[in-house]
């Protein structure tokens, strides 16, 4: 009989995800595993409303990527419309989804993982937090607050609202930027250049003392993202792409409707979040990771041929160097990758506000219902979002599959944390440096699992080990 | 200006118990030196609140899961040290965003956090009995703290 | 046709009757006719033909003759002798009883109801005192008892103004539930100005277990009419509308076949009694809702439109039907007129309690002995109609409640056996006189249930115009629900007794203000029962099953569940 | 026109002979929730919010259909009526489905407006979450959600008493009760819909709606109500 460990965030509200490390007969790992417990119906009750009425129900599946959600709405909208939208609801629909990346990377970069990733796993726990990256950063820490604020920002001054706007509308947008808007995002754009600099300068600096977890988060996958129709960096829209772990194109550009060709999704019972897999390589396999495959901002770097800003497509050279210069395998480096799209997105809202047809105010289409499908693709920060609706001839939905972020990077994750279990994990018994890892290792990928629940800020964790006869051996309580 | 910040998730029951508190002390009213907020989680934004030039101390309102009940259940602690950030979410301690806060003023801030004991965590609105009570006894302490810290 | 054609009508009839040497009275009314008076009536008929007793033997179908659940009952009527009524009679039965009464001349012995037991002896029948006795489809019959004198009479020697005087003074009130003095609304109806007016015979009876109404209809039916006739001669109407619900098929035909046959012999139509008043009637169908019972309702439905009921004032006297003023009354109200013109107001006045004058049918129903349709004076007690009229509770249980005006009613416990029955008191119990529902409950229910029953009808039978009503039934009975399945907790309790008062105050009809009765008069008197159903999660009595936990104290309760459930 | 004196909340005011009470209460300063009411319509005294307190009156009166007569004593704001206009609020939340934050009618809604003004912000009811037909889209321009609907019937007498089509209309009693298109067909089948839209303006919440409107989007217009009305009693449109 097996050993279970489990490392349970032990929230005063029911968890919404855990972890659960197996040990065989000789006590080494077999398996990790991250739970995700919550379970949300959205697939469920968005069947019977009108389509339109959908990026103001899904954009509440989250409350840090409610934009994300919002735009592969509208997307889906736009298809069962059978519409073009006017080219400059294209781009300020671009625009808004480049702020979203800028507050949403600066959350996981600055406030999340930068004590771990600035300070070190080795520094002193009890400073390794917040205090001690400002007591040794104060710059950064202060900036970082300032950037994730801009993010917020550009969105509000577009959406009248940071957080559940109702801005972006299937057929476009709802109300066109003015002059004295766009003065207002122009304004902000130098910070945001001068903090990403400083960011990257510092984490660049870092990668010395991480050896280890390099190659820990290290192993061969897939890589999935959007690519522009010349194979660039994509965030909003395109051709999805895959590639293999040393760079070779698997498929060089699927068209979004064709998705399911590719992508299945498996299901697990001990988890709520789904696994989907790469079809063409075979039937789902977990243990061996068979059509796993990587989204977010380290799969669309590998994915694309070039990011097509002149900073970013400087930075992700040096990035490609980290790799075997074209593809990057360390889960490690989506902190890095972070940043560059950061950079991207600066450099891309500048240029495109640069040009006086985004002031046009024609920016919303009119249409019926002309398709009873509509699919709708975003790169969202964590990774790629597919918004998949049937409708009836009046507009009603009747069918609805979502494919989040954290779900495509589901087996990567319990990959990642399966290899952490087994380097850091010492017999029986959990150490500090381990769950230092495992909580790392999971945030690299920055998952959405908890949105809009509340947990105390702290979340202590929890390691029994069981024996075979179910009794607690050991307790090892932190926080 | 005395910023107090309520926070917790309402439809959580107990949960809601530090909301409801920072709205039963904006109600009372009576005072033009409080400044009151309610949020379900803390996130970073609210480390500029925190920072307004106006505010010369903050105090957090918030649900413990101890389940304890009876006057001295509830507790007023100055913030101190700070632990790590969250795993799995995207939200702030109460000392983490104090720390921001400081940053960006430049200068201490005087912080306190309430703690309501609550039982029942499950999906729902309104209160337990215990968390009620506890609520009760929460509204006086406050009110003896508040003057308290305007002597000051 | 003119009074003296009346008179000989009446005089033919009766001498025809006492040409017979026995009758044979077969109840021909719903309860008799679901338990087999028809085939009773066919076989007897079959019988008296073979035996070649047409000449002699009179057999004739009759309105009720009151202890409903005794039937198929059989009245023998013979000149000089006491009516023997056989219960419980089978076709083979009622030849057994011909050849008894006929050939050998001896009653029989068996399924004989003693006439003068405490259910006859303590009645009182007015509005029902033809109808064990006439055949309801003959206009001979009721004229033979004295039918259609009244109406003759206050079209020859009465002015409108004295009829009404005569109502006043007889001090009925309105039958269907509210007990609305009926002088006063036709001196309302009868000074209203309009070119047109209209009556209206409220004859929707919906109360649970109540069937007064229904057997006024089917039993006398030309009695309501000559009552809408006079009240239409009161007021200066010419327009009458019977509205009898759908359910009704058996009233609304005996009323038609009444309606033609009055009108062929030119006591309704045109000219009546060579008088210039003029009357016709209609009937209208209702289709089965409760709230059409309510009068505006009813009035809404009449036109054609939802019944729904509107916010009174303006009150139907003054604008009703199509605008104009109408006379609405409850078929039992219609029943007490001919009786009090015949006899006059101040004989009416002698019967009754000081405030509620006359008579009150009841629909005796529940845990009793003797179930069925009593005619009672105002002023008698709840003890005598249940333990003496009613013969007490079946099976060795005891008394625990009245429920009284149906679902709008309250419940009336032990303590107040003794209370004389009259509007006045019953309302100061928390309860209403209602249209004479009467349910009595033994101390095996529960009165929880018994709310949560009520209310269920009221949510059911709500039309939903109104908030407080429309939701508030619904959140009400969503409490109860939760109160017997052993899901509430003691808020919810409170929930519901603050819910209960403010539909109670705030509803637009009656219907609505009243459907919190049987929640808040068991919760007045039988408090311990809820509160024993949510604190200690038990039903005193056993009724309610309490699968259910409240969701609180799920988390404790779940690993007791599992203990049991891997034990069992 | 004659005048008549009434005393509101104990200060004496006058209002025309025939003004109802909620018309009396409205000229006098005092404002009275409605949501079943709408200046052109028949009122129906149906959502009992502005009920009001008659000296001498066994029971609360609907301010909207009782007529003010001289010298009445009106108290509008007692402890209870407002406490019952709370609760006719909530029972309303419970009814049905209510979710604000994705409703067309956000920002214009008059149920949600009139919860915010008596402080209602939740509901002490359990919610009922019925059964209820599908959403109705079929319709070139209207959509009907019977999620939102409260029952005030404003859209079938608009319908019915203004345009005169009598296209809407209300099925089945009680909480079952529903909006029904003619004899309940769907409205895009309908052929007594005149596409004049007054239903659509006249509802207080999201339930009817311009399709393709998306959160927050629908504004509605109640004014030309009593245009049209006042319009054809001054004979404005009359070429006779």
């Amino acid at each position: 009989m097996a050993t279970m460990l489990r490392i349970e965030p032990v929230t005063r509200i029911e968890g919404h995800a855990k972890v659960s490390i197996y040990l065989d007969d000789s006590g080494a790992v077999s398996e990790a595993r991250l739970h995700v417990v919550e379970f949300r119906a959205f697939e469920k009750f968005c069947v019977g409303r009108p389509f339109y009425e959908m990026p103001g129900i899904t954009n509440r599946i989250c409350g840090i990527c409610p934009t994300s959600h919002a735009l592969a709405s509208v997307k889906a909208g736009d298809a069962i419309m059978g519409v073009a939208i006017p080219p400059v609801a294209e781009k300020l629909r671009r625009i808004f989804n480049w702020a979203q990346y800028i507050q949403s990377h600066a959350l996981s970069f600055f406030h999340l993982s930068a004590p771990d990733l600035l300070l070190g796993f080795d520094h002193d726990p009890a400073t390794r937090n917040v205090m001690g990256l400002i007591q040794k950063f104060p710059d950064v820490a202060r900036k970082g607050i300032r950037l994730r604020g801009m993010g917020q920002e550009i969105i509000r001054i577009l959406a009248d609202k940071s957080i559940h706007q109702a801005w972006a509308v299937p057929g476009g947008v709802r109300q066109p930027l003015n002059a004295e808007k766009r003065a207002a995002i122009q304004a902000m754009l130098p910070e945001g250049f001068e903090t990403i600099g400083l960011a990257l300068e510092l984490l660049k600096k870092s990668f010395a003392q991480f050896a280890d977890e390099l190659t820990t988060y290290d192993f061969p996958s897939l890589f999935a993202g959007l690519v522009t129709h010349e194979g660039g960096l994509e965030h909003y829209d395109g051709l999805l792409r895959f590639t293999g772990s040393d760079g070779t194109l698997i498929e060089a550009g699927v068209a979004n409707e064709r998705y399911r060709d590719y992508i299945e999704e498996a299901s697990e019972d001990w988890s709520y979040l789904k696994f989907p897999f790469f079809k063409p390589h075979g039937p789902y396999n977990r243990s061996e990771s068979a059509g796993m495959y990587r989204v977010g901002p380290l799969a669309r770097l590998n994915v694309c041929d070039f990011a097509g800003t002149p900073r970013a497509d400087e930075e992700l050279a040096s990035f490609r160097k980290l790799g075997n210069g074209r593809t990057v395998t360390s889960s490690f480096h989506y902190h890095y990758a972070r940043l560059i799209e950061i950079l991207f997105a600066l450099e891309k809202i500048a240029e495109t506000l640069d040009d006086d047809e985004i002031l046009d105010d024609w920016v919303r289409a009119e249409a019926g219902v002309n398709r009873l499908k509509g699919i709708g693709m975003v790169e969202a920060p964590r990774g790629t979002l597919i918004h998949d609706y049937s409708v009836d001839r009046n507009g009603i939905i009747t069918d609805v599959n979502l494919i989040v972020s954290t779900g495509h990077n589901n087996l990567a994750m319990n990959r990642t944390i399966t290899n952490i279990a087994r380097k850091y994990l010492q017999g029986d018994s959990v150490t500090e440096g381990m769950l230092n890892r495992v909580e790392h290792g999971i945030r690299a990928y920055d998952p959405c699992l908890s949105c809009s629940t509340h947990a105390v800020g702290r979340m202590p964790l929890v390691i029994r080990v069981i024996s075979p006869d179910g009794s607690v051996v050991q307790e090892f309580s932190r926080g | 200006m005395l910023l107090l910040i309520g926070y917790g998730n309402p439809l959580r029951r107990d949960d809601g118990s530090g909301p409801a508190l920072a709205g039963m002390l904006a109600a009372r009213g009576g005072r033009d030196d409080l400044r009151v907020i309610t949020v379900q989680q803390l996130v970073p934004e609210l480390a500029q609140d925190l920072a307004a030039a106006d505010i010369t101390a903050v105090l957090f309102l918030d649900a413990s899961v101890s389940g304890c009940s009876g006057e001295n259940a509830v507790s007023i602690q100055p913030l101190s040290g700070v632990s790590p950030s969250p795993v799995l979410g995207h939200h702030f301690s109460p000392a983490e965003l104090l720390c921001y806060a400081e940053l960006l003023r430049g200068a201490a801030l005087p912080a306190w956090q309430l703690t309501i004991p609550g039982i029942d965590f499950g999906y729902g609105e309104g209160l337990s009995a215990s968390a009620e009570k506890n609520l009760a006894a929460a509204f006086a302490k406050v009110l003896v703290f508040l003057r308290k810290i305007t002597l000051q | 046709m003119t009074r003296e054609e009346l008179r000989t009508m009446a005089m033919k009839e009766q001498e025809q009757k006492a040409a017979f040497r026995c009758r044979l009275l077969v109840c021909y009314s719903s309860p008799c006719l679901s338990s087999g008076a028809e085939a009773v009536y066919k076989a007897l008929l079959a019988a008296v033909h073979e035996r070649n007793l047409d000449v002699e033997v009179d057999v004739t179908r009759t309105g009720c003759v009151g202890p409903c659940s005794r039937g198929p009952l059989v009245t023998v009527r013979r000149p000089g002798c006491e009516d023997v009524i056989y219960q419980h009679v089978t076709p083979e039965f009622v030849v057994r009883i011909l050849e008894a009464h006929l050939v050998e001349n001896r009653p029989l012995t068996e399924n004989v109801l003693p006439g003068d037991v405490p259910f006859f002896a303590k009645q009182l029948k007015v509005v029902l005192a033809n109808s064990a006795s006439i055949d309801p489809e003959s206009l001979e019959s009721y004229v033979s008892m004295g039918g259609f004198t009244a109406l003759s009479k206050v079209l020859e020697e009465m002015t409108p103004e004295q009829v009404v005087e005569e109502i006043k003074k007889s001090g009925l009130r309105g039958r269907g539930g509210g007990g609305f003095p009926t002088g006063l609304k036709w001196d309302l109806v009868r000074k209203a100005q309009g070119e047109k007016k209209y009556i209206v015979a409220n004859g929707d009876e919906g109360d649970p277990g109540a069937y007064m109404d229904r057997t006024t209809m089917e039993s006398d039916p030309f009695l309501v009419l000559e009552g809408m006739a006079i009240a239409a001669y009161a007021v200066g109407a010419d327009q009458g509308y019977f509205y009898v619900r759908a359910e009704y098929p058996l009233a609304a035909e005996r009323l038609a076949k009444a309606i033609k046959k009055a009108e062929k012999a030119e006591i309704l139509g045109n000219r009546i009694f060579g008088s210039s008043f003029n009357f016709r009637v209609d009937i209208r169908l209702g289709a089965g809702a409760f709230v059409c019972g309510e009068e505006t309702g009813l009035l809404t439905s009449i036109m054609g439109r939802r019944g729904q009921p509107y916010p009174r004032p303006p009150f139907p006297a003054n604008s009703g039907l199509w605008g104009s003023p109408t006379l609405i009354n409850n078929v039992e109200t219609f029943g007490n007129i001919a009786p009090i013109i015949n006899r006059g107001g101040d004989w009416y006045a002698s019967i009754g309690t000081e405030k509620s004058k006359g008579t009150k049918i009841f629909a005796l129903a529940g845990e009793i002995s003797n179930t069925g349709l009593i005619e009672v004076p105002m002023g008698i007690t709840l003890r005598e109609v249940v333990y003496e009229i009613g013969g007490g509770i079946p099976g060795g249980a005891g008394f625990k409640a009245a429920q009284t005006g149906g679902p709008s009613g309250g419940c009336i416990p032990a303590d107040y056996l003794d209370t004389p029955i009259d509007y006045d008191n019953l309302a100061s119990l928390g309860s209403i006189m209602g249209s004479g529902g009467l349910v009595i409950m033994n101390d095996r229910s529960c009165m929880v249930d018994v709310a949560r029953f009520f209310m269920d009808f009221c949510r059911d039978e709500s039309c939903g115009k109104c908030i407080p009503c429309r939701v508030g039934t619904s959140q009400m009975l969503g409490y109860l629900e939760k109160i017997c399945n052993g899901s509430a907790v003691m808020e919810d309790l409170e929930k519901l007794r603050e819910l209960a008062e403010m539909v109670q105050e705030t509803s637009l009809c009656g219907l609505g203000f009243t459907s919190p009765n049987p929640t808040l008069s068991t919760l007045r008197y039988f408090r311990a029962e809820y509160e024993a159903h949510i604190r200690e999660r038990r039903c005193p009595v056993g009724v309610c099953v309490m699968s259910e936990v409240p969701l609180r104290e799920l988390v404790a309760e779940l690993p007791r569940r599992i203990r049991e459930g891997s034990k069992a | 026109m004659s005048v008549i004196t009434v005393t509101i909340n104990g200060i004496e005011g006058s209002a025309p002979a025939g003004a109802t009470l909620l018309e009396a209460c409205r000229q006098n300063g005092v404002e009275l929730p409605t949501l079943c009411h709408l200046e052109g319509l028949t009122p129906i005294g149906a959502c009992r919010l502005c009920l009001v307190q008659v000296e001498g009156a066994r029971r609360l009166l609907p301010a909207c259909v009782t007529e003010a007569q001289e010298g009445m004593i009106i108290q509008t704001h007692t402890e209870k009526l407002v406490k019952y206009r709370k609760m006719t609020l909530e029972l309303l939340l419970s009814e049905r489905n209510h979710i604000c934050s994705v409703c067309v009618a956000n920002g214009s809604c008059e149920l949600r407006t009139l919860c915010a003004q008596l402080g209602v912000d939740h509901s002490r009811f359990e919610y009922r979450c019925p059964d209820l037909p599908p959403i109705d889209t079929s319709h070139e321009r209207n959509g009907l959600d019977h999620n939102r609907c409260i029952s005030c019937t404003r859209c079938i007498r608009a319908c019915d008493q203004v345009e005169g089509a009598h296209t809407l209309d209300m099925e089945g009693r009680g909480i079952e009760n529903r909006v029904i298109i003619d004899m309940h067909q769907t409205w895009g089948s309908s052929r007594t819909c005149t596409k004049c839209g007054k239903c659509v303006n006249v509802c207080p919440t999201g339930t009817l709606f311009w399709k393709g409107s998306t959160v927050a989007e629908m504004e509605k217009e109640v004014g030309f109500l009593q245009w049209i009305r006042g319009g054809r009693e001054k004979k404005t449109w009359s070429y006779l």
